[in-house]
């Protein structure tokens, strides 16, 4: 399981840049990978290093890539890796703080930095396009910054700090989690997509829905399946070799499962099909009949089906996958007993959570996600009259990240407002009320 | 029970000798073994053992109570970490399930994980970070909580957490024979081999045990550890031995962990209220009316004192469409409610400071 | 002004005690005060100094109180005060944290200091009702606590404050600000009689609302007189002798409006009668018609009406209250504009706030409280699809407060959930939608 | 404009020479000085101000736009402390109106306060004292600030607002003759009177201001302070400072404020998704039973190659109960809506520390 913790040929890995951004990147083998302004680098430079290891971009000759060729002026030259050591880019943030200098050495610093700057953006593209590295361009721009020297000791390194992140080439290559993968699309602003949801709530939910390696569970998923892959990680931890027999049954209500962003997860196509189950909402309810099913279609002795010409043994083969599929689905949807009921759908959960409740075993969880408390509100109002749910609640979970900075410790001055809502109940077995006593006086 | 399986594991028919978690309410969740010859006393009636075996998990078990003749009930569950950790006495300095969710996904927990947790303490978050990783190092210095934990890992049957009685700030978390631990030594090593890549330190100087990680934490992997202190001071020493020892990517959070209630409240609308008043004005006008003509005539009659003469008191209003003064139960069908979501009277504001880091200690390739 | 900032006879003040709990008391003049177990003080030894002046009850001779007579057994003896010049009792607050101290001297400390101490509740209580000093107490706790030696220096001193906050004998006189009286409330339980509203939500309606001193508001209080008080101290500060103009015109939906609170404030009858002025709703929505009013009553001329004999004057002077009161209310409720509408009822308040938003002059703010969200949700909604609404937008401010010690700062671990929400819009004026231009092309 | 009247005290008509406040959206609130010649200009068109002179505030300024005959508004708004926050550059460093709102009540400011403020900054916060206290002392160390806002101080009419160019941190907040401030000395006073029993000090080093007050705060009251400060240590030294110079009930606070938006979410029914999936199963179906005769035929005629021959397409589903595919404007009359909030998508989780503290100089008895 090198793959878990090396960085491996045709794996999927995400890539953090100098700019905080995220990038997720297919590593073919002896093929290149360009971070934009941020450089190029060869795939099997980086091979066999462990996941989480942090890259310089290095160009050995800085003319050599400057060439003559117009079709490659706007191209990213390839260049070298080195491993980088210490740890460059931590967790400050952009927004500056007015009042964290003293006010005796702040006089001067009013506006700085952008206002007083000699070279011209087109300067900076210009070394930009010639490669050289980042210390450098920060060196050629304090040259021809003209108020540097009046800078404080400590202004001068934030600005430093700032410009070395703006033009440095490295990029740290991290295992694709589930966590990484939902911070990627946030940052594409794919918020909707992924219903608001963020790290902390899926967190929780798949805590309360007591995920385990071995459980049957009945899922909706409308993230495009980042909410399985969630689950799939914390169940397998990546591990396409496990030999935990955990299942996830999706259901959905278009006429295939989206779970689209299992493509960029590292499990292979087999793993998925046999810990993934996709049935629609329809045939989950009202399931197909099994003698119907026979009608259509019988199979025939293997021995037969062999030998059966290629086409012929084509649209049997077709037709044999569709008979055990819809015998599947018959199981899924009648005779399956569910570990948890885990829901993150924008359809109104007061009318299907009832119904999809049935199916979980008594002293299961039965865990909702919505963007919107108001939904799980009126939910909640549903579940309280009904007495096979045990003490819905609603929560929420909301994490506070700090600068982490000694000496100039803060909580974050913005961030993202929203990321959800769970409701967590019980799914109970209800007892018929006992007769009452005869009065004994 | 089956002894080589765990209460923890999916279970579904509540059996002689079971650990079952017995729900009264939200704040009331209490664990017993199941004894065909025992009874479960509450203050609301005496639920008989007997009368949950067999049953399926999640049984409501429903009684009269003798003296009053009043319906009662429980439910019998199956333990799951989450529903044990409701289940702790709240004085228990626990970690709670908003925070030990974070930290599990913030480490990337799973059956691949091998996790260091120092101290045990009530053992809560050990129950969860058992469920999920492929092996749990715990390490407490006290030395009744450990013989507690010991026998209660062993009750509940976890046998993928090895247990250790170790002050880890002074002695480091190397396991050797002849330590007090659970682990079950090999053939003749002469100590563990850990390799944890996630560690969890819930201690008072987590700084003096970050330099001694690197004995017991996986060379060739990113590693991660998160170390939970309550005071913005010890966040500022953790960070400086993080950095000392080389740990990077170091980030402070906090978890703020809100639940909500679901409540009615009375759609009262300004017709109604003006109804009311119209009421009232209605008996205020008689009034008026009868003072009038008493007024006119204290005024006519000179001899006549005003304060003397009584004053007409109006009769109490009848119609009041909030139903006022009798008290209405929330949800009552003869009013009209809009749903609102209520916070706890009681929020916990603040757990602990999180502090994460990540190492990666042997950056060669291999091929 | 004296009273504003010094202890003054016939004042209410209110009192914080070593337990952190308050009291509000009316200063009379030769009377005393019991604070229970923290003791009694005469009330003019406290008169003349500051307001905010901490006092600690002391008794010259222990014996004296002590006497034989059995109905002085209960009765908390009366001691004399002296000033304090140092602050008792920061904000520490009672929960202990498990992991502040070090480790290595902590192995001893599980469950001390309730399970062994050798006193009994009972010769505790004898020692107090003996009227001994807490320090003394505290003392003799120490001696007949047989763990004592073995904890740490830090959990020695943690102990003795906690015992000294329980047996000492102090208290603090505070002005009666309106934050004060809703703290108070709070402690009280009274959280649902003030709708649940926290310092932090209402000091920001009154910045929002723009309340000044010389404002016309219109208003609905539900919280029995907090929020006007609040109001009134924002406008005027305590001043009875205030040349400032403004005034407050509380709806109300019973016959009478509830304004409770406001007999623990300093206000003269006569401000409160001059700034405060009451309607109920249907007088405001339906006034009396001047005319019928005129036909109830015509004033008689002064002179006349000073000869009238002592019972007819009564009946006069009370018929000529409510003629002016009734032509007061046709002023209030039809030609008056307001500078705010300021709102904090559980009435609808999507029927209430069109209909008395249309008394607000243009560029005004109106401000709802609310306990719950959802119902300024709802009426956000209403406001939306009104143009004489701008911008309706709902806003949640909490407070965080942390256990301000050095070395051990952190927020709280518990607080208050709640604190209310608002609504806050601008009263605007819409304008006919332009003509379309003829189309030049 | 009456130049004696504040723009901010309560005005009601539009005219010549107000400073007014163009509200063109939330996030767009702009301030201009009536002039009868002008025009301001918008992205979405031109409003004459003549059009405004006049008009009562908060009038709506309507136009159609000359080259797409939009229909295109504005709102002329009187300024308030609030809205003139909300109309400063978002680059500012301002405080916020939650924290503002809470410091002035914990201070409990009103007719009878003397404040002292240092520093002025953007002078947001000056504008919100200003309107509620007796005077505000405010002190603003950098001479650029300083002369902004003595500028605008005037414009805006607050009269009860002394303007000080100081360091306060190395020399105090006396007032004296020749110092660079807007106080009117009286008489032949060598300093000003200041007495403040309210301070707040935004100042990256309070703990240098902090020894420097007890020459100008009141002496016989109570007096609060509130330092705000963005970094955890600076409360750290600011607690130290406080308790060295005997202030009392040091308490730090945090604020928090979120802003919701009201939105709406489509109710999707169950049905209504099972309605769609059956409309899609009609034409699987269809699809079923032609597959299944093309089958039976590839098995019966052993020459045929199953692969070459055409499998049917069933037609696309034309019913969606949802609008799919459709964009759906919120809200559309023709879909059932839930109301649900929303917070801002990116929310001000800290602006600073607050650190109250009180302190009576003067403890002795008046008689």
């Amino acid at each position: 399981m090198d793959y878990l913790h090396h960085i491996t040929a045709d794996q999927h890995v995400i890539l953090k840049l100098p700019s905080g951004n995220w990038k997720i990147v297919e590593l073919k083998p002896h093929t290149s990978v360009s971070l934009g302004k941020f450089g190029a680098f060869q795939v099997d430079d980086i091979i066999g290093y462990p996941l989480g290891t942090q890259f310089e971009i290095y160009y050995e000759n800085q003319s050599q890539p400057n060439d003559d060729d117009p079709k490659n002026k706007n191209r990213t030259p390839v260049g070298k890796v080195r491993i980088m050591d210490e740890d460059v880019g931590g967790s400050t943030e952009g927004s500056e703080l007015s009042n964290v200098n003293s006010s005796a050495n702040n006089m001067n610093l009013i506006n700085i930095g952008n206002e007083i700057q000699a070279m011209t953006s087109e300067q900076i593209e210009e070394l930009k396009r010639q490669s050289i590295s980042g210390e450098e361009i920060v060196a050629k721009m304090i040259e021809s910054h003209s108020a540097f020297h009046k800078k404080t000791l400590q202004s001068q390194e934030k600005y430093l700090n700032r410009k070395k992140r703006k033009f440095a080439k490295y990029f740290t290559v991290e295992y694709l989690s589930a966590s990484f993968l939902l911070q990627w699309l946030l940052e594409k602003g794919d918020t909707q997509k992924v219903l608001d949801m963020s790290e902390e709530t899926v967190a929780m939910l798949l805590n309360v829905a007591n995920i385990r390696s071995e459980g049957q569970y009945l899922c909706m998923d409308e993230t495009g399946g980042l909410l399985v892959y969630f689950m799939l990680e914390r169940m397998f931890g990546g591990d396409n070799n496990s030999s935990h027999t955990g299942k996830i049954v999706v259901l959905h209500e278009n006429e295939h499962a989206n779970l689209d962003l299992l493509k960029y997860s590292n499990y292979s196509e087999k793993f998925i099909n046999d810990h993934v189950k996709t049935v629609s909402l329809l045939d989950f309810f009202e399931p197909p009949n099994e003698s119907e099913i026979d009608s259509y279609f019988k199979p025939i002795p293997k021995e037969e089906a062999r030998q059966l010409k290629a086409g012929k043994k084509n649209a049997y083969q077709r037709r044999l996958k569709w008979y055990y599929n819809q015998h599947e689905i018959v199981q899924l949807s009648t005779k399956s007993q569910y570990d948890a009921l885990i829901i993150a759908s924008t359809l109104q959960l007061s009318t299907l959570v009832p119904l999809l409740a049935e199916k979980v075993h008594g002293s299961r969880p039965v865990v909702c996600y919505s963007q919107f408390k108001e939904i799980l509100l009126e939910l909640t109002h549903t579940l309280y009259t009904d007495l096979r749910f045990l003490a819905p609640s609603i929560s929420e979970t909301r994490v506070r990240p700090y600068q982490s900075v000694r000496g100039k410790l803060h909580p974050l001055m913005t961030m993202r407002g929203g990321g959800g809502y769970l409701m967590w109940a019980h799914r109970v077995i209800p007892a018929p009320e006992p007769p009452a006593h005869e009065t004994e006086d | 029970m089956d002894s080589s399986v765990s209460p923890f594991s999916y279970r579904d028919i509540i059996q002689e000798g079971d650990l079952a978690l017995v729900w009264i309410s939200r704040d009331n969740i209490k664990p017993i073994i199941v004894d065909a010859n025992h009874m479960f006393n509450t203050r609301y009636g005496s639920f008989s053992h007997k009368s949950m075996i067999g049953k399926p998990y999640g049984s409501q078990i429903a009684i009269r109570t003798k003296g009053q003749n009043r319906f009662s009930f429980i439910h019998v569950m199956q333990p799951s970490p989450e529903l044990w950790t409701l289940s702790l006495p709240h004085r228990t300095q626990i970690v709670y399930t908003p925070d030990s969710s974070y930290i599990m996904q913030r480490l990337n927990c799973n059956p691949c994980s091998t996790v260091i947790e120092a101290g045990t303490g009530s053992g809560s978050f050990s129950h969860a970070f058992a469920r999920t990783v492929g092996h749990l190092y715990s390490y407490e210095f006290h030395s009744v909580r450990y013989e507690q934990a010991l026998k209660e890992f062993k009750d509940h049957g976890l046998p993928n957490v090895t247990l250790t009685h170790r002050d880890v700030c002074s002695d480091g978390f190397t396991i050797k024979r002849n330590d007090p631990t659970s682990y079950l030594f090999q053939d003749d090593a002469a100590q563990a081999t850990i390799n944890a890549n996630a560690v969890f330190l819930d201690l008072p100087a987590p700084w003096d045990a970050v330099p001694l990680l690197d004995q017991v934490i996986a060379r060739d992997q990113k590693v991660g550890v998160c170390c939970f202190s309550p005071c913005i001071e010890q966040v500022d020493k953790t960070i400086e031995a993080l950095e000392k020892c080389g740990w990077t990517e170091i980030q402070m959070v906090e978890i703020q962990g809100k639940q909500w209630e679901s409540r009615r409240q009375m759609v009262r609308t300004l017709d109604d209220a003006l109804e009311r008043l119209r009421d009232v004005r209605r008996r205020k006008e008689e009034g008026i009316e009868r003072r009038k003509q008493m007024y006119d005539a204290v005024l006519k009659d000179d001899e006549a004192d005003g304060e003397k003469s009584e004053r007409p008191q109006p009769p109490k209003t009848k119609f009041n469409p909030f139903g006022k003064g009798t008290r209405v139960r929330e949800g009552d069908v003869n009013y009209q409610w809009k749903q609102v979501t209520k916070v706890e009277p009681e929020i916990k504001s603040h757990t602990s400071f999180l502090t994460f880091a990540f190492k990666i200690m042997d950056k060669s390739r291999i091929c």
